[in-house]
């Protein structure tokens, strides 16, 4: 019962927001609004019992990209462009995409007959991951390392005024 | 276990925790910083509001409380208005961690440290906005530099954790008090990372040597220029909680948290906690500012290469040791 | 126990919310409201306010950003190896060693590249 | 009722359109690169919630929720290092007025 409520409350919220931050026509506004969509989906992975990844999404989500976010809008332009018109001549063809995209989506995922495990997850996951990490996907963890590398450096190419 | 009784329970925690923190944290803090600050000056401070001056800051609130709310025309109101709310609730959230006592604790999270990293790096979306929707030359400038310096000084503070992480085996902070029991306080066995999180800690609430955000002398008051009455209130006890939340951590990842002899364990935490703060203290009143560029080459050319070869070599001295 | 343990994160985030906008229905019962023409004035030490605050700033804000943003990714793959490293002996040592290695070169490379320098 | 695998798929379902919609309807290239977010999250919400209800012997799931937040942070970086590239040699931000390329 707890639960039910818990898991509709954050997908309101996070749905709310999410809706604030596609549609809003201040675009600082729909920056702002990705903390509280990010921090239902936090919410969510509690549910999930994902209590490390839940930690790090409001680490990186919250904390990191949306600064990101809000220094780019800042840097380019920023108040000065809050009266420009934010959305393209595609608004209804968008929405008919999205719409048909939902209906098939809910209606294939609600059918479907998915497997139920019946093990349960471990209570406390952060030990698990670090092994899983650390053993099996091996490889992930170091592809990970150089993919921030590249990132890091093409980032900064971009990013620089060449003198 | 019931719900509805643990929600209760957690209401009057919340409730407990947040006048704690308004009266321990930001109307006891604010006058412990003037009266160290008269002494280190050698004047007296704040002397006549109640005896000694002790309800100083009593006074201040309730002068506060009853100022006009003022927001600027050209502010953007809605955000304005948010984000000292968010800073507030930032600063609130890290205490959920901090055991004052063996359990004394609101949730030992198994993810505590996380956690409490989390929450430090919500503020700045806090500041960042504060400082952009007052649409104010000086709150702009001072939210960009706070967001710029507060990013900077996590990365450092995130290698102090984990280094403390490691030697501990254990992510949660009441697991991390119980193994300073068996090996010590990690004062000693980590002190790089002591010196590391002291320093981070101080640029992370923006406080002397790292106060350019809210530099008086340039920037008028930084990101909460345009802030007046109970708002600017709510960004002050934000900062206030956040500093003390820092301290806290100090005291339960390095000093053995509320561990010692006699007294009883709450009186220790605050005892150790209190020591930490004093330094933050005193440090304020006796080093000059930082200029920007010092500030960004000292995290990122120093403290992050520090703490993450920190890292390495406990870990090495503990994998072959 | 976990979703308890976060039920009370959740609780403490809503309350402390409220308790925070609480003092400002008390401003908004005590507090006096004045119409004054000047009074909503944007501050700017006491002339009057020139352009638009919201201008565009400098780029080496965003680079610092971005580096925070990589490395801080990075640094959420030490907390669950701090944590299983004792167990896992060396091995986990030597692939920490060479993930750290890589990103100590992404950092060496924007110190090189001017990216850490302010001026 | 039980709170089930299907009804975080719904959720996030829903999320991904709302991404969807925000990527092919704004101007403003940093609100698509937020549209983009978004629908990673709602792919994470998918990982997560199948690790859970589906494979839970394992962690994989969360494991790679956690590469797609790298990824995530990784897109956001280059993605808007290019929007401050763009803003620096067109003075725009606004995806449909950049058309160099255009013939």
């Amino acid at each position: 019962m707890g639960e039910l409520a818990a898991f509709i409350i954050l997908s309101a919220i996070t749905l709310a927001s999410a809706v604030v931050v596609v549609t809003s026509g201040n675009i600082v506004r729909s920056a702002l609004s990705l903390v509280p969509t990010f921090l239902g989906v936090t919410g969510l992975y509690i549910l999930l019992q994902a209590e490390f990844v839940a930690g790090i999404q409001v680490l990186i989500y919250a904390g990191a990209i949306t600064v990101l976010i809000l220094f780019v809008i800042m840097l380019t332009e920023g108040g000065t462009g809050l009266r420009v018109r934010q959305t393209n001549e595609q608004v209804p063809l968008s929405i008919l995409a999205a719409a048909v995209l939902a209906v098939l989506l809910v209606g294939v995922l609600a059918q479907a007959p998915w497997p139920r495990a019946a093990e349960l997850l471990p209570q406390y996951t952060a030990s698990g991951i670090g092994e899983a990490l650390l053993t099996n996907l091996v490889l992930v963890f170091e592809v990970t390392s150089l993919v921030l590398l590249v990132a890091l450096m093409g980032a900064i190419i971009v990013a620089r005024r060449e003198r | 276990m019931s719900w509805g009784l643990e929600i209760v329970k957690a209401v009057g925690l919340t409730i407990a925790v947040f006048t704690f923190l308004a009266v321990v944290a930001a109307m006891l803090g604010v006058l412990l910083e003037r009266k160290i600050g008269g002494w280190i000056q050698s004047r007296l401070g704040p002397k006549h509001v109640g005896p000694q001056g002790l309800l100083q800051t009593v006074a201040d609130t309730i002068k506060l409380l009853q100022k006009e709310h003022i927001a600027p025309r050209a502010a953007d109101t809605a955000i304005f208005n948010t984000a000292p709310l968010i800073v507030a609730v930032a600063g609130l959230l890290d205490w959920i961690v901090i055991p004052f006592g063996p359990n004394l604790i609101v949730r030992d999270l198994n993810i505590g440290v996380v956690f409490f990293a989390a929450m430090a790096s919500l503020t700045v979306v806090g500041i960042l906005v504060g400082g952009f929707a007052s649409n104010n030359k000086y709150s702009l400038l001072g939210g960009l530099r706070s967001a710029s310096q507060m990013i900077s000084y996590e990365l450092p503070l995130a290698t102090a954790l984990i280094a403390v992480a490691m030697q501990a085996g254990t992510l949660s902070t009441l697991g991390i008090v119980n193994a300073q029991a068996q090996r010590g306080w990690f004062v000693f066995l980590q002190f790089p990372a002591f010196v590391i999180f002291l320093i981070a800690a101080t640029a992370e609430v923006n406080r002397v040597p790292f106060d350019l955000p809210e530099a008086e002398s340039e920037l008028v008051a930084g990101y909460f220029s345009e802030y007046t009455g109970m708002r600017f209130a709510l960004f002050q006890l934000g900062e206030y909680a956040e500093m003390f939340a820092m301290a806290a951590m100090a005291t339960t990842l390095f000093l053995g948290g509320w561990r010692g002899p006699i007294l009883p364990p709450v009186i220790w935490f605050l005892l150790k906690m209190y020591l930490i703060v004093f330094l933050l203290m005193w440090t304020r009143w006796t080093f000059p500012r930082l200029r920007l560029d010092q500030l960004l080459n000292l995290s990122w050319k120093l403290l992050l290469p520090a703490g993450l070869i920190w890292i390495l070599i406990t870990g090495f001295f503990i994998t072959f040791f | 126990m976990l979703l308890l343990d976060w039920l009370y994160v959740g609780v403490f985030a809503v309350v402390g919310l409220g308790m925070a906008a609480l003092p400002m229905a008390i401003v908004w019962a005590l507090a006096p409201r004045v119409a004054h023409a000047q009074k909503r004035l944007t501050y700017e030490s006491g002339v009057v306010p020139f352009g638009q605050a919201w201008a565009q700033f400098n780029v080496r804000y965003y680079l610092f950003g971005l580096i925070f943003v990589i490395f801080d990714v990075e640094v959420i793959y030490l907390y669950p190896w701090a944590i299983v490293f004792q167990r896992l002996g060396k091995f986990a040592f030597v692939e920490m060693l060479i993930f750290l290695t890589i990103l100590l070169i992404g950092l060496a490379y924007a110190w090189r590249k001017g990216a850490l320098e302010w001026a | 009722m039980q709170v089930g695998l299907t009804h975080f798929l719904v959720v996030s379902a829903l999320l991904f359109c709302l991404g969807l919609y925000a990527m092919l309807s704004r101007r403003n290239a940093v609100a698509i690169l937020m549209g983009i977010e978004l629908m990673l999250n709602a792919a994470n919400i998918n990982l997560v919630a199948f690790n859970k209800y589906v494979a839970p012997a394992a962690l994989n799931g969360q494991v790679f929720a956690l590469v797609v937040i790298t990824l995530a942070a990784c897109e956001a970086g280059v993605g808007l290092a290019l929007v401050m590239a763009a803003y620096r040699n067109l003075e725009t931000v606004h995806v449909d007025e950049i058309n160099v390329m255009k013939w």
